[in-house]
């Protein structure tokens, strides 16, 4: 008998998109539903722990301990909350980071709609283009031109970045994505994979997002971007790729330790959880389909779905909003609390660390401690630069948050055993190497946050 | 386990193979049938009163008590007023529609006569594409921006989120 | 909406069956399905962390780290694993704790059908008698006899220990429950609250169970069974009502530090995990309807829901089996590891304060350090004495652990800034104080595990 493959009929197209079709309010005109809601990605709007504001947050006056953590490191100068995608690119311009310190253009591939600059570098060979644009410095990256004289990069993640202009259909065109998920598949034994032939649709509507929502390095030398996934995407799995490696992001201000440094892995930690285990995608709580007319849409208003828990969750939970809202703060309430507490270990193990060097430890002596202190700080780093506050996998998020504590506390008892007169002493600010002084800093962009 | 594994471990709808399947599920279906009025799940089936199966009385299905509960929770549904559940269950298409009857009805029986099926009852794949395509093809219009630009691609799964439709309060998946 | 269980499934009475019918072969004579299931709490199947063995698995065996845990206290003695509940009262029976430490009346709450006894002895008033039998030995308790020299207690928890034998309705019968229960809700601001009056049926399903399943003392003096729960019934606010009395369950054999035992606190874990929040009941999952015939009946065969998943689960979640087992396994594991990890760091904490000892400070110095142990000795506790190994509340254990491994490494810093000459050196096995040590203790009425 006939089962009959529905397919939809063609859109009606009233102007053509292609490859080169990064301005989305060209797109808008033939998806005008999915256009506006993408526009709404400059609301701001806060919640609990997320959502966003007019200011972003400087998060390291919020939580101060953050400096000492990153002493030496860029992100100890300007560390903001996210906001929309409409700010992406904006928002790298902006940032003190850029500012005050180099940056390759390793950095567009996440905060652009890159590709056509990509192909034009590579004289339409995009992993080409990809190597030449990340290695290039970052002021120069972001103004490449075309052979006209007309700049190339011109906007944030657009709908060329995920969907395929002919067909419309999902696709991922990040290339350190395909590459590293090929590598992730290769560890575990699927040869020759290829996101955009092998992924079923209901994959695709987290790899869409999992281009740019994942922990990176830039590889030493080429700076090429790069998920460090050849080992497993767990919190242990990188951290032993990086330890064979034998790679650090920075050398700590204070310690003098080589540390790792996590950007936000929510693909890795949300695959942690069981909503991953139960093939829950991104895109089903972050683009919730909205009824609009006679048709229904995908709200492209990327967003902290507890701004809108009715779409986000109760089609699956069936219970009302402010329970669902509760679990969720329950959820989080939790996290934070041991994230204060990972804090103030790992602050306590990098005083006593500074402490035994004043009475004389030397690097030698002080290598338990220190290789402790990584341990600790990169666990850490991975919960609180994830976005989701431990949503995305609660109890993963707490088992990481409790190896970082007890890593850190180690590192504290490794220092003292090797200076073992230490009282514990409030450290006098840390004596940050190589990144300017606030005070001698330029202003902000951003008016002082309150 | 792989993190980015499909909620359902079936292939995506094999595209249409009409002229094969057809033919062999018709001459299956009649074997069936025949040693289904024959033999001994006769009894069941017409104690369960397994000609309902060609009803399209919801009160037909719960005949069996196996199904009583899916019946009580249809009853609960937001769907009870427009679909029934042959809407559901069974092929649109008229001759898509009486074998799949004589295949579940001769399974269902024949589970029923032995009391071997696993329980709780779990919807089989093949039965689980018949429910997504009929979704489908009563909400086409509602969810034709959803659909697969080809033939070949995969729909996102109507009851990944929409579990409870049919089935008021049912189990997620 | 309300089903009644006497309209679903008629029955009819063969044998009336009343208060003091303990005997369930009685009862089976009305309800042999019940029975017959009943009666299967006698066997045994193992999982990867519950089920049980024919033997009882030795837990200090198992884990060694244990007698330094409890170093001092009977559980230091004998500890195994629990079977089902066809064995409770044979089990207590034969416990070293019971053989080589006294024990009072107070231990026949949870392990016999009691009721009849407390009423005896009370002349009608079961408060009265429970008061009179808990503070008696266990042995004369054990075998307290009516007017006509009759023994009281004969039977494991029976049919009319969950059941009213006029109408069949579930009720709570222990009084340690309805007043716990009761203190607990008058906390959360519900004056005079009667378990079996305003529960509801779906919440009865769950304090059938938490008659027993959760954490207890013995009041000093009277020996009556209490339930800590005036202040809450979360880890820290026991913990905290415990502080207030300035209770402790022992002093510790090697620190003699004032230390907490937490006792199967099933129903207090359960209470903080997301099943609770859906109202999700213990007999949902451990005692699942099964059909027999056109009849639904509720599987008495109390046991590990892992053994059952098609009923036990599958009834609320539509996945495959080996998926579901694999969730709980996941979620098991990770629990189980970072027990592995407190008890590293209790132990090393112990050490500490033992060897600063015997550095010389004196019990002053050590007042943080001990402070510390029990805090981190109640929380590791508190998770490995309950049952499901992180089931029941996931994200819940993990921070629990995650606050032990503070507490526990801070207890070892507190020890160490006392005696700086510190260094970490394996301790002697512990003095352990006021037991009996093994090679003295007589032989196990069980062969020696494996
Ligand atoms: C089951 C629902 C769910 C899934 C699936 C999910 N998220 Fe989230 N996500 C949330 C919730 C809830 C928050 C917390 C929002 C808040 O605190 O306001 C969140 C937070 C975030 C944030 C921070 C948002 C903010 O406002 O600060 C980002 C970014 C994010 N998620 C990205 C992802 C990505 C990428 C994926 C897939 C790999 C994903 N999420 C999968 C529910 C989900
Ligand atoms: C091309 C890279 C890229 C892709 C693809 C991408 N994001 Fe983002 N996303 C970003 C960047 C960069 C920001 C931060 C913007 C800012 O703060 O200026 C961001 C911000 C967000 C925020 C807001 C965070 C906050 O704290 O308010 C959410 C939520 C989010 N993304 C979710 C998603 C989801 C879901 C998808 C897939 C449907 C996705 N993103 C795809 C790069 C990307
Ligand atoms: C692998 C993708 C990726 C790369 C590469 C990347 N970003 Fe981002 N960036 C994101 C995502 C996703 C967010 C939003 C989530 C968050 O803030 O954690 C973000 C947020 C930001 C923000 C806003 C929040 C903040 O951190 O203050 C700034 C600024 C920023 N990035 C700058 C940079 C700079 C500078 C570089 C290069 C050194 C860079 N990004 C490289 C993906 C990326
Ligand atoms: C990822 C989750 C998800 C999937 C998959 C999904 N839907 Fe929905 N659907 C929703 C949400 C959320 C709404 C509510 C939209 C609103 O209220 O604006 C909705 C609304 C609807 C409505 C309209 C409800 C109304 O208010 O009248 C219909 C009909 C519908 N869906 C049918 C389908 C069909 C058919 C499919 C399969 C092709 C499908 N859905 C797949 C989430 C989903
Ligand atoms: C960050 C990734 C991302 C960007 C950028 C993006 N989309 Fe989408 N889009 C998605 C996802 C995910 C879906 C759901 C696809 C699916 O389920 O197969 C989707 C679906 C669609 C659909 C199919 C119908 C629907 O609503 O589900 C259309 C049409 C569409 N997008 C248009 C656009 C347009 C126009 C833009 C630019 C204004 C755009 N998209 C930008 C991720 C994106
Ligand atoms: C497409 C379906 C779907 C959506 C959308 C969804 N969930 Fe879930 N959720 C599930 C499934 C499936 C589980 C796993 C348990 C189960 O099988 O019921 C789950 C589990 C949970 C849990 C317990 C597990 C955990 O990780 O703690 C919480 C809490 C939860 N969801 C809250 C939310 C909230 C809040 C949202 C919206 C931001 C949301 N869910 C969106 C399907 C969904
Ligand atoms: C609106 C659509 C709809 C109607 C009407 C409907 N069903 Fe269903 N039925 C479903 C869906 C969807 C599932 C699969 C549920 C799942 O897997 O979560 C299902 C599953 C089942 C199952 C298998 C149990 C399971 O959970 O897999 C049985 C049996 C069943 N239905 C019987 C009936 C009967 C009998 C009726 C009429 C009284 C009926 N259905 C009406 C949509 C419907
Ligand atoms: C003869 C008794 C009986 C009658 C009448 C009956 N069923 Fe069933 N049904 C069963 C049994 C037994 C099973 C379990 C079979 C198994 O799992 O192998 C079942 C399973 C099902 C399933 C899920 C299993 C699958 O194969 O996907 C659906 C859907 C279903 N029935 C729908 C219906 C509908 C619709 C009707 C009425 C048109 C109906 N049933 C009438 C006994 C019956
Ligand atoms: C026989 C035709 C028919 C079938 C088959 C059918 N529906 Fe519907 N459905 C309707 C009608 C009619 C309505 C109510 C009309 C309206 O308000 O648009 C409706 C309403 C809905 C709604 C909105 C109400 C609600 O429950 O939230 C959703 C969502 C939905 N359908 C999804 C589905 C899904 C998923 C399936 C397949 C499992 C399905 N439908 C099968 C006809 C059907
Ligand atoms: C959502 C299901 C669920 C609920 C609700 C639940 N449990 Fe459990 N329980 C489990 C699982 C799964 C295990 C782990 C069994 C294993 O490891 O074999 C477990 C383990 C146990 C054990 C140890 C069993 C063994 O074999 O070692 C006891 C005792 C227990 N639970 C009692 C309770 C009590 C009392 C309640 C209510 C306060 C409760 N459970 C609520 C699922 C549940
Ligand atoms: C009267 C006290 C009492 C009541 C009421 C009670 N239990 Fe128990 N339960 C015990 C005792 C004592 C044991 C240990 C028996 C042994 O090991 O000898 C036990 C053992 C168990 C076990 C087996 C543990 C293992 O490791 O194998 C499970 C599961 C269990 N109970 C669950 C429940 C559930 C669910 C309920 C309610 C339906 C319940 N119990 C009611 C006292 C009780
Ligand atoms: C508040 C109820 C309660 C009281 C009071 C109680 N028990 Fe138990 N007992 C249980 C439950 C529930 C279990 C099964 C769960 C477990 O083993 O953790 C159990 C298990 C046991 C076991 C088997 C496992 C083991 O620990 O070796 C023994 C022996 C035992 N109890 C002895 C005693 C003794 C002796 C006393 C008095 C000092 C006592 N019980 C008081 C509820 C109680
Ligand atoms: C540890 C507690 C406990 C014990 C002991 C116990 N039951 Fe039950 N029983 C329950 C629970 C829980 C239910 C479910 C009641 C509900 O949902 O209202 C139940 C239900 C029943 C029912 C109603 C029908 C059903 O199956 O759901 C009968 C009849 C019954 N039990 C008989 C017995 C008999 C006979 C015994 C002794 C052999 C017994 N019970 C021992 C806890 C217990
Ligand atoms: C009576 C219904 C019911 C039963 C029985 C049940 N669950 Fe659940 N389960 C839920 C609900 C409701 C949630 C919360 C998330 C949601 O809303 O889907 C949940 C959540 C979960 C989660 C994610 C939350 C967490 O705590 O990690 C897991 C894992 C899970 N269930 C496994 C199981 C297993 C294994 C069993 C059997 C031992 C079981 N469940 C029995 C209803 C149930
Ligand atoms: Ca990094
Ligand atoms: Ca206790």
């Amino acid at each position: 008998f006939h089962r009959k493959t529905e397919a939809r009929n063609p859109y009606v197209i009233f102007v053509e998109v292609d490859e080169d079709t990064t301005d989305p309010a060209v797109w808008g005109v033939n998806w005008p539903r999915q256009y506006d809601s993408y526009k709404r990605t400059v609301d701001y709007e806060r919640t609990r722990y997320g959502g966003s504001d007019a200011v972003p947050i400087q998060k390291l006056d919020k939580d101060t301990w953050l400096r000492t953590m990153w002493a030496g490191y860029a992100f100890s100068i300007d560390y903001r909350e996210a906001r929309g995608h409409a700010y992406m690119l904006i928002d790298q311009e902006e940032t003190e980071r850029v500012h005050q310190r180099p940056q390759p253009g390793a950095c567009l591939h996440c905060h652009s709609s890159v590709m056509p600059a990509y192909r034009h570098l590579g004289n339409g060979d995009v992993m080409e283009g990809f190597k030449k644009l990340s290695a290039m410095p970052w002021a120069e990256a972001r103004h490449v031109k075309d052979d006209h004289g007309h700049p190339l990069i011109n906007h944030p993640a657009s709908c060329v970045d995920c969907h395929d202009p002919k067909t419309m259909a999902l696709r991922v065109t990040r290339p350190a994505f395909k590459i590293g998920i090929a590598t992730y598949k290769a560890h575990q034994g699927v040869k020759d994979y290829d996101v955009n032939r092998d992924a079923t649709r209901q994959e695709m509507r987290t790899f869409a997002c999992a281009q740019c929502h994942v922990e990176y390095y830039f590889a030493p030398g080429t700076k090429l971007v790069t998920y460090p996934w050849a080992e497993g995407i767990k919190v242990e799995e990188i951290e032993a790729y990086y330890d064979r490696l034998g790679y650090s992001d920075w050398t700590h201000g204070v310690t003098g330790g080589g540390m790792l440094k996590a950007q936000h892995p929510e693909f890795e930690l949300w695959s942690q959880g069981t909503h991953a285990r139960a093939g829950v995608s991104c895109a089903d709580c972050h683009m919730p389909y909205k009824r609009e007319g006679a048709m229904k849409v995908s709200d492209h208003h990327v967003r902290s779905p507890l701004l809108n828990i009715a779409r986000s969750c109760q089609v699956c939970h069936n219970v009302p909003e402010e329970e669902l809202l509760a679990r969720a703060h329950n959820i989080q309430d939790k996290t934070r609390a041991l994230v204060d507490r990972s804090s103030a270990a790992l602050v306590a193990a990098i005083e006593s660390i500074e402490a035994a060097r004043k009475t004389g430890a030397s690097d030698d002596d002080l290598v338990a401690a220190i290789a402790l202190q990584r341990r600790a700080q990169w666990r850490l780093d991975f919960v609180y630069s994830e976005n989701s506050v431990g949503f995305h996998a609660p109890q993963e998020s707490a088992r990481i948050l409790a190896e970082a504590i007890d890593f850190a506390r180690q590192g504290e008892i490794a220092a003292r055993t090797v200076a073992p007169s230490l009282d514990r002493q409030p450290l006098p600010p840390p004596d940050v190497q190589g990144v300017t002084p606030a005070e001698q800093a330029p202003p902000s962009p951003y008016p002082q946050p309150r | 386990m792989d993190p980015v594994k499909p909620p359902d471990e079936d292939p995506p709808p094999a595209p249409v193979r009409p002229a094969f399947f057809g033919i062999g599920a018709l001459a299956l279906a009649v074997t069936i049938l025949a040693g289904m009025f024959a033999g001994m799940s006769a009894f069941t089936f017409s104690y369960g009163e397994g000609i309902s199966y060609f009803s399209t009385d919801p009160a037909a299905c719960a005949n069996c008590h196996v199904m009583q509960g899916h019946f009580d929770s249809w009853v609960k549904s937001s769907h009870h007023t427009v679909a029934t559940c042959v809407d559901c269950h069974l092929p649109h298409d008229f001759t898509g529609k009486y074998i799949a009857k004589a295949d579940n009805g001769f399974f269902h029986s024949w589970a029923f006569t032995f009391q071997n099926f696993h329980e709780p009852i779990r919807i089989k794949p093949r039965n689980e594409r018949i429910v997504q395509l009929n979704c489908v093809s009563c909400h086409t219009d509602m969810v034709h921006e959803l659909l697969p630009a080809t033939v070949r691609g995969e729909s996102v799964s109507c009851i990944h989120c929409h579990a409870q439709v049919g089935h008021a309060e049912w189990r997620r998946r």
